[in-house]
């Protein structure tokens, strides 16, 4: 897919993954380049979220290589590679309820040590969001489900990540919020994350990625740009709900 | 999964067969063995009723309880207080005695029963403020009855001798006597699992709230679990006091030590097991008293070693934490010992010769 | 010369207060344990039991001066409770919550059998260790009460510790990373935050507060023994649920309350002093019928 | 044939008759109550070095740990009689424990020696269960009496530890006996384990009696003492024979100077020449003063070696039938007269029960000092 | 007791005319937060309702209400004429409101015939049921007497059980779930999990059925397939079927009617066409683009 010359943040080589007896992710390929957004899609157990959990380091992988900036981190503890540039969104958002909205952005920044980039970063982000600076001090918890999937990505951002996976950002959002959440990927990237973003919403993720790949019961059944994706019959009929 | 089946009737009477074969043994055990090891033989029923009984209360619906040691004194009391005799009582209660408790007596069944009766009379009192609560602090509170029973009979002289205790109550504990209870437990307890309404206790400790969106009284059916449990939980009191010969309320005999050796028992053997409890009840016997030897002087290449007394308890509880790190779900896990799990087994493990003598 | 009721009542308060607070310092470590690993670490009386050891070992062997004796049983029992988290309870993360609570059990007839291999079972007098501090068997007069200097000492020491442990969970970034695991393990672990190291951090915390009770304890109860932490463990256990188990403010409340219903139950029904205990869990269960999740604990609305 | 038959048993019982003599001393070594049963082991250990064979047999020593449990007291005893085929017992320490093992051993026909079990139940209705120590009613109306008489103390605090049928049995005959002499006395309740006794301390202090009683065992009282000194309380302090332990001094300091306890034995008194012997013995042997829990382990020690002995006297050959053996050891048991040990000279009456003085101990100056005797005929009934 | 149950069927009105479940001025509150406000409507016997609206609205929290989960601060809830305000979960599945869960909450150890067997449990558990005796006024207390003795004796249920098996394995079949009759709930894919679930709230026998977001987790050709599916057991089963979906497409595609919640209270009401023009749905909830989503 990358023209070359094109730098590869990330590449996942023939991973395989195993729960238990289940093999979950049966051996996929994928190469996130710099600066794009790449989008999976795929149906509810398709192995979209276990691709994400192995690269973060919370699941571990069976066999297989994932290279961050060329670096092999297969396995390597999920602190680890968070520390070495990669950042998540979770999920359902699992922002942090008994902590305060500043704390949780501070969780984010957790092992930077520079007061002044992170200060810069906070006031970035509220440029972004300005409803979280209203809200600094009050429990995560308490905000809205809109509010914790902004809350969720600021609190990934504040690391600082090279790369910024986002599961399932529009999951459980009003279809109102979807859009605004479309919108803030596309303005975090063309600040110069890049964006490896999972979604049911086919229709959506596809308009707003570079490439996309279409995840069916842990194979990768077909990928390409997302344009072209989007003309595709196979995933009109069964992820953009067209016949 | 095409796995041919055992008719119902084949396993009814393979079953049988067990139990008579399982009565064999027993008989020749009761002719052939010394004294010690009938005692621990007949123990491990004893634990193994216990054991099935808190099963059917923490493994089958879920219930943290902690409490069983209350329901076990309540029982051993009840029982005992009625199979000592009129004077025997007189003799032991130094300190006066009230008129009724010393007029009391009946049989062993009879006492048994009673002490059933009894400790699931004070499950069921228990049972409905404490099954209001919900996990560590439903086990905490009745940890609490069990304590608080528990300090009653050590203050109420006049009615069980204070930490004084019972002596002299007869040894009716034989093998008959505590296998046969063994056995009534495990067949009510099961034909109580597979039915509905052990269904419906699996289903509560499966989810709570769906439970109750079909339909499900919750609490009514904890409660029974809750009463049931303590049933057989009294009877394995009197089994015990019988066994025992005397009993007191002291924190080593009754208390919360107790509670925690049966519960020991079941996750040990697989929590939500019937099987698993009598196999862990019958490891958690044996461990102890063969363990033994490890205390005594030995010698080592030559060496004279002193015995050192902790050594065995030390063991046990190494190989006890050991044991859980790597069968994080006990031995049996859910499973039960069935005909139809056995067939499955021995199939498996034949597979895995076949393949490994191919290989 | 028998006490007028004012200093009874004063005697007893300060009674009161020095136990609870002793029970609380434990009931600490139980309730930071459960926040974050929903274990009840059944181990921690006997934490607190080796740290006394340790202090009295300190103190024998290598002649440690008490402050230093002190310190080396805080930070003994600190290093044994990460150890027991890596041995005994990191493997069984994952696995269904009772048998963690089984290993708990098991590791804590362990540390008792150990103490009683290698200390021997036989009692040894902690005033080996602070034999020639007359200043501490000093007593004050208040109001009439007699009240030991230690027990001033003693409620002071456990306040200044509760100040230090409540910066270091509120104010800390390792403090906000414990309240931040109490809630979600693996999302903490994407924030880059070694989560193990942090668990293991509390347990050595929690332990070193059983410690430092333990130190105090034995200085006023100077009876060492290996099954010495069964009793004080139990109660501050029970001290942590009647506060709202999880809860750090609940777990200091809760033990001061187990401390005053004890004195004062004895106190004022003398003839019911056989059922000390009793009233202590006939309270536990009144609160937890009334708040069933204990006085602070966070009601878990499970998400429907 | 049958002459073949009857050399090999004359060869077998001819082997038998070297064979060693085996003694199970069942002890709690550990749980709750363990240091006490590691101390009556010393004392059982003191005087197997002194009298390691009988005979011109072996005696062999089978120690077992009962845990402090009940369940285990009785399977010890079981084991003992069982697969180690011992031809008496020496156990337990406490009484509810005696009663749980004693009932195997009493229908075993086992004879069996408690150290220190002072109940009046163990040994109730039993023929084959003894012991070395006298029991509570007389110690608890010889406190009484010297309460009363010598010391001139009218008004008493019992401190009950709960827990203890041996602290309960021990409150309730000291109160009988004091205030049948015309004393007044309140009781007050803790339990073992306790470690703080403020509340209870606060009430004696408003109660304000001459004398506080405690009944249970050392630790407790120990610290009992402590935190009534602390408080300012200034009368007498006495205990039972469970507070009998250098470990009271080691804990209690300098609280407990000059409290009084009755109690089997002591080290300054010498009450025999066997009781120098065993000091001597056990300063040598463990680098310590010598506890009454050692002292009563080693005279049950030597009380069932004794009697052993007179067995064997009687009938040599008896050696080979470990049943008749076993119950004529027993029947020898009850015949210890005046037998000269280190608590004393005793006499083992036909309930099986130890009759001597009651020793009164005073502590002065960190140590146990002999303060008085108290004998049998003295107590009221 | 048969009189009792001839009275019920002789009080029923006209289908289709009467509120089956009618809710009156419902508040819930927790703390200082008011999750449902003043909420006001009722489910017509038979017809196929939607509640839709953003995260956090209370949309679930109204399910809750309904199913007793939580007893509202204020309000009345009425089904089929009696109060079941201060009903528990399980008197209310008595009877007749069935309900599945946004998160799907099934009994993971159990098999599916299991599953659906425990559905049936209430039948012997309480064969009486609460309906009857509800009737006159509040739940009688004493009418499941002798539930203990009858757990225990197993007196007069063993052939009522092996109807409850017959029954269920019809179920299943219907469904489509009598492949995996024997697997155990967790073994299932996430499409048949949210199958049983429905299977299960069925056999419950409701006359209500409510789904908290049946189609969340599935692809557009799964729910294409659940569409039919809950148009099919509404017929089969002649159930009222009140929905909560966030999937525009399921809602506008199968409801009859649609209610849109807001900060807990109710901005609008009425056909799909209807909520689709309005203003007030669209400015809060749906957008101006959705229709592309």
């Amino acid at each position: 897919m990358s023209e070359a010359g094109e730098k590869l943040v990330l590449e996942i080589k023939d991973l395989h993954v195993y729960y238990g007896a289940i093999h979950a992710i049966k051996g996929i390929s994928i190469k996130v380049p710099q600066g794009k957004i790449i989008t999976l899609i795929g149906a509810n157990g398709a192995g979209k979220t276990t691709t994400l959990s192995t690269i973060s380091g919370l699941v571990k992988a069976r066999s297989g290589k994932i290279f961050f900036n060329g670096v092999d981190i297969t396995n390597k503890p999920a602190h680890a590679i968070n520390r070495m540039g990669i950042a998540m969104v979770p999920e359902g958002r699992r922002i942090f309820p008994g902590l305060t909205v500043y704390e949780n952005l501070m969780m984010g920044a957790y092992n930077r040590k520079d007061k002044e980039g992170i200060k810069e970063d906070l006031e970035w982000i509220f440029s972004l969001f300005p409803r979280l600076k209203e809200r600094l001090s009050q429990m995560g918890g308490t905000l809205s489900g809109g509010e914790q999937q902004m809350l969720a990505i600021s609190r990934a951002l504040m690391s600082r990540p090279r790369l910024l996976m986002m599961d399932e950002p529009s999951l459980g959002l009003a279809p109102i919020l979807v859009e605004e959440v479309f919108e803030v990927i596309q303005k975090i990237n063309k600040e110069g994350t890049t964006i490896l973003l999972v979604e049911q919403n086919a229709y959506g993720a596809l308009r707003i990625s570079d490439y996309g790949y279409v995840l069916e019961t842990g194979n990768i059944v077909l990928e390409g740009p997302s344009s072209e994706l989007l003309e595709n019959e196979m995933v009109k009929k069964a992820y953009l709900g067209m016949s | 999964m095409v796995e041919k089946k055992l008719s119902n009737k084949t396993k009814f009477w393979l079953t049988i067969a067990f139990i008579i074969f399982i009565g064999f043994l027993l008989w020749l055990a009761d002719r052939y063995f010394d004294d010690y090891k009938l005692r621990v033989l007949r123990l491990i029923a004893i634990y193994g009723v216990m054991a099935v009984s808190l099963n059917l209360i923490n493994g089958i619906t879920g219930v943290f309880s902690l409490g069983h040691a209350g329901f076990i004194l309540v029982g051993a009391y009840t029982a005992s207080l009625l199979t000592l005799s009129p004077e025997q009582k007189a003799m032991s209660y130094l300190f006066g005695i009230q008129p009724w408790i010393e007029k009391l007596h009946a049989d062993f069944f009879t006492a048994t029963i009673a002490g059933g009766i009894a400790a699931a009379i004070f499950a069921f009192l228990i049972g409905w403020p404490v099954l209001r609560l919900s996990g560590d602090y439903l086990a905490i509170a009745s940890l609490g009855f069990a304590e608080v029973v528990r300090i009653w009979a050590n203050n109420a002289l006049s009615i069980t001798n204070g930490p004084l205790g019972l002596k002299a109550i007869p040894e009716y504990s034989n093998t008959w006597w505590t296998y046969g209870w063994l056995l009534a437990t495990v067949v009510f307890i099961a034909s109580l699992v597979n039915s509905s309404y052990g269904r419906a206790l699996k289903a509560i400790r499966e989810n709570r709230i769906a439970a109750e969106a079909m339909g499900i009284n919750v609490f009514k059916h904890q409660l029974m679990s809750f009463v049931i449990g303590a049933f057989f939980a009294g009877v394995s009191g009197s089994l015990y006091a019988h066994w025992l010969t005397t009993i007191d309320p002291r924190l080593t005999t009754m208390g919360p030590m107790l509670t925690f050796y049966v519960l020991i028992m079941i996750v040990l053997g697989g929590l939500g097991s019937i099987t698993g409890a009598i196999i862990g009840a019958a490891i958690f016997a044996i461990l102890f008293e063969w363990l033994r030897d490890l205390e005594q002087p030995f010698s080592f290449f030559g060496i004279q070693v002193p015995g050192i007394p902790g050594m065995r308890i030390l063991t046990v509880s190494a190989i006890f934490i050991i044991v859980m790190i790597f069968w994080q779900r006990g031995i049996m896990g859910r499973e039960e010992l069935t005909w139809d799990n056995l067939i499955k087994w021995s199939r498996k493990l034949a597979s895995l010769s076949r393949k490994r003598g191919e290989g | 010369m028998g006490y007028s009721p004012g200093t009874f009542f004063l005697q007893n308060l300060f009674n009161a207060t020095m136990l609870g607070g002793l029970y609380a310092l434990i009931a600490v470590g139980y309730t930071m344990v459960y926040g974050i690993l929903r274990l009840i670490n059944f181990a921690h009386g006997d934490i607190m039991m080796m740290g006394v050891y340790f202090a009295f070992y300190a103190a024998t062997i290598i002649y440690a001066p008490p402050l230093l004796a002190a310190i080396i049983a805080i930070a003994g029992a600190a290093g044994l409770g990460f150890l027991i988290d890596r041995v005994a309870y990191k493997p069984l993360r994952n696995a269904p919550r009772i048998s963690a609570l089984i290993t708990a059990i098991g590791m804590s007839f362990f540390l008792e059998s150990f103490a009683v291999v290698v200390f021997g079972a036989i009692p040894k007098s902690f005033l080996d260790v602070f034999k020639d501090k007359t200043i501490l068997n000093k007593v004050l007069l208040v109001g009439g009460a007699r009240i030991p200097l230690l027990t001033f000492l003693v409620i002071l020491i456990t306040a200044g510790i509760f100040v230090v442990l409540f910066w270091i969970v509120y104010k800390t970034k390792i403090g906000m990373a414990m309240r931040a695991i109490s809630m979600d393990i693996p999302t903490t672990s994407l924030m880059g935050i070694n989560v193990d190291m942090v668990i293991g951090f509390t347990f050595a915390l929690g332990s070193a507060l059983a410690a430092a009770s333990g130190v105090m304890w034995a200085m006023r109860f100077p009876n060492v023994y290996p099954y010495m932490g069964f009793m004080p463990g139990m109660k501050a256990f029970i001290a942590a649920v009647v506060g709202g188990i999880g809860s750090i403010p609940g777990a200091i409340i809760g033990g001061l309350l187990l401390g005053f219903i004890e004195i004062f139950a004895v106190a004022y029904f003398p003839n019911f002093s056989g059922y000390r205990d009793a009233f202590a869990f006939i309270i536990l269960i009144i609160i937890l019928l009334i708040k069933p999740s204990g006085i602070l604990g966070k009601k878990a609305i499970e998400k429907v | 044939m049958r002459k073949f038959a009857v050399l090999t048993l004359a060869l077998l019982s001819l082997l038998a008759l070297a064979a060693v003599i085996k003694i199970g001393v069942v002890l709690p070594m550990t749980g709750g109550i363990s240091a006490f049963g590691q101390m009556a082991w010393e004392g059982v250990q003191i005087g197997y070095s002194m009298k390691p064979s009988v005979a011109g047999n072996e005696i062999k020593l089978i120690l077992l740990d009962n845990r402090s449990e009940k369940t285990e007291a009785a399977n010890t005893v079981a084991r003992a009689i069982e697969k180690e085929r011992v031809a008496a017992i020496i156990g337990e320490i406490a009484s509810s424990h005696s009663l749980a093992g004693g009932a195997v051993a009493e229908e075993r026909h086992v004879p069996m020696i408690s150290p220190t079990s002072t109940n009046p139940l163990v040994t109730q209705g039993k023929k084959y269960i003894n012991r070395a120590c006298f029991i509570d009613p007389f110690q608890g109306g010889a406190a009484a009496v010297f309460a009363y008489k010598k010391l001139g103390l009218r008004k008493a605090v019992v401190f009950t530890d709960i827990e203890q049928d041996y602290s309960v049995g021990l409150s309730r005959f000291f109160m009988k006996a004091f205030t049948k002499l015309g004393g007044k006395v309140d009781v007050v309740y803790y339990k073992t384990g306790d470690q703080d006794f403020s509340a209870q301390v606060s009430l004696v202090m408003a109660k304000n009696p001459d004398v506080i009683y405690i009944t249970g065992y050392y630790p407790e009282a120990a610290l009992i003492a402590r935190q009534a000194r602390q408080m300012g309380y200034k009368g007498y302090i006495m205990g039972g024979d469970g507070l009998e332990a250098p470990e009271l001094v080691k804990i209690g300091g300098k609280a407990v100077e000059g409290v009084y306890l009755t109690t089997h034995f002591n080290a300054k008194g010498a009450a025999t020449p066997m009781s120098e012997k065993f000091v001597k013995m056990y300063r040598e042997k463990f680098n310590k003063e010598p506890s009454a829990f050692a002292a009563l382990g080693f005279d049950a020690y030597l009380i069932l070696v004794d009697a052993i002995e007179r067995a064997l006297k009687a009938n040599p050959g008896i050696i080979n039938d470990l049943k008749k053996f076993r119950d004529a050891i027993a029947v020898e048991i009850r015949r210890t007269k005046n037998f000269e040990g280190a608590s004393g000279y005793i006499t083992i009456n036909e309930i099986g029960d130890a009759v001597k003085s009651v020793v009164v101990d005073v502590v002065k100056n960190g140590e146990f000092d002999f303060a008085g005797l108290v004998n049998p005929d003295e107590i009221p009934h | 007791m048969m009189e009792n149950k001839t009275a019920v069927m002789e009080n029923k009105t006209d289908k289709g005319t009467k509120g089956l479940l009618v809710l009156d001025h419902v508040t819930m509150q927790f703390g200082g937060l008011v999750a449902v406000d003043n909420f006001t409507n009722e489910v017509k016997e038979g017809e196929l309702l939607g509640l839709i609206g953003p995260n956090g609205a209370g949309k679930t929290t109204v399910f809750n209400v309904i199913t007793g989960i939580y007893y509202p601060t204020k309000g009345k809830i009425i089904f089929d004429d009696i109060d079941i305000t201060p009903l528990k979960p399980h008197q209310i599945t008595h009877l007749g409101i069935a309900r599945t869960f946004q998160n799907i909450r099934l009994f993971y150890d159990l098999s599916v015939l299991e599953n659906v067997l425990v559905a049936q449990h209430h039948e012997i558990s309480n064969p009486d049921g609460d309906r009857i005796l509800l009737h006159h006024g509040k739940p009688a207390k004493n009418y499941q007497r002798f539930w203990l003795w009858r757990a225990i004796t197993k007196l007069g249920y063993l052939k009522k059980e092996r109807e409850m098996l017959e029954r269920a394995k019809e179920l299943i079949e219907k469904v489509g779930l009598a492949h995996v009759m024997y697997e155990k709930a967790s073994a299932l894919p996430y499409g048949e999990q949210r199958k049983l679930e429905i299977a299960r709230a069925l056999a419950t026998k409701p006359k209500l059925l409510l789904l908290d977001e049946p189609a969340a987790g599935m692809n557009p050709k799964e729910t294409e397939d659940l569409m039919e599916f809950i148009k099919k057991i509404r017929d089969e089963f002649d159930v009222t079927v009140f929905l909560i979906e966030h999937d525009m497409k399921v809602v506008m595609g199968i409801c009859e009617r649609i209610i849109v919640m807001d900060y807990g209270k109710i901005i609008a009401e009425g056909t799909p066409e209807q909520i689709q023009s309005n203003p007030r749905v669209i400015e809060a909830y749906l957008g101006k683009e959705w229709k592309h989503v």
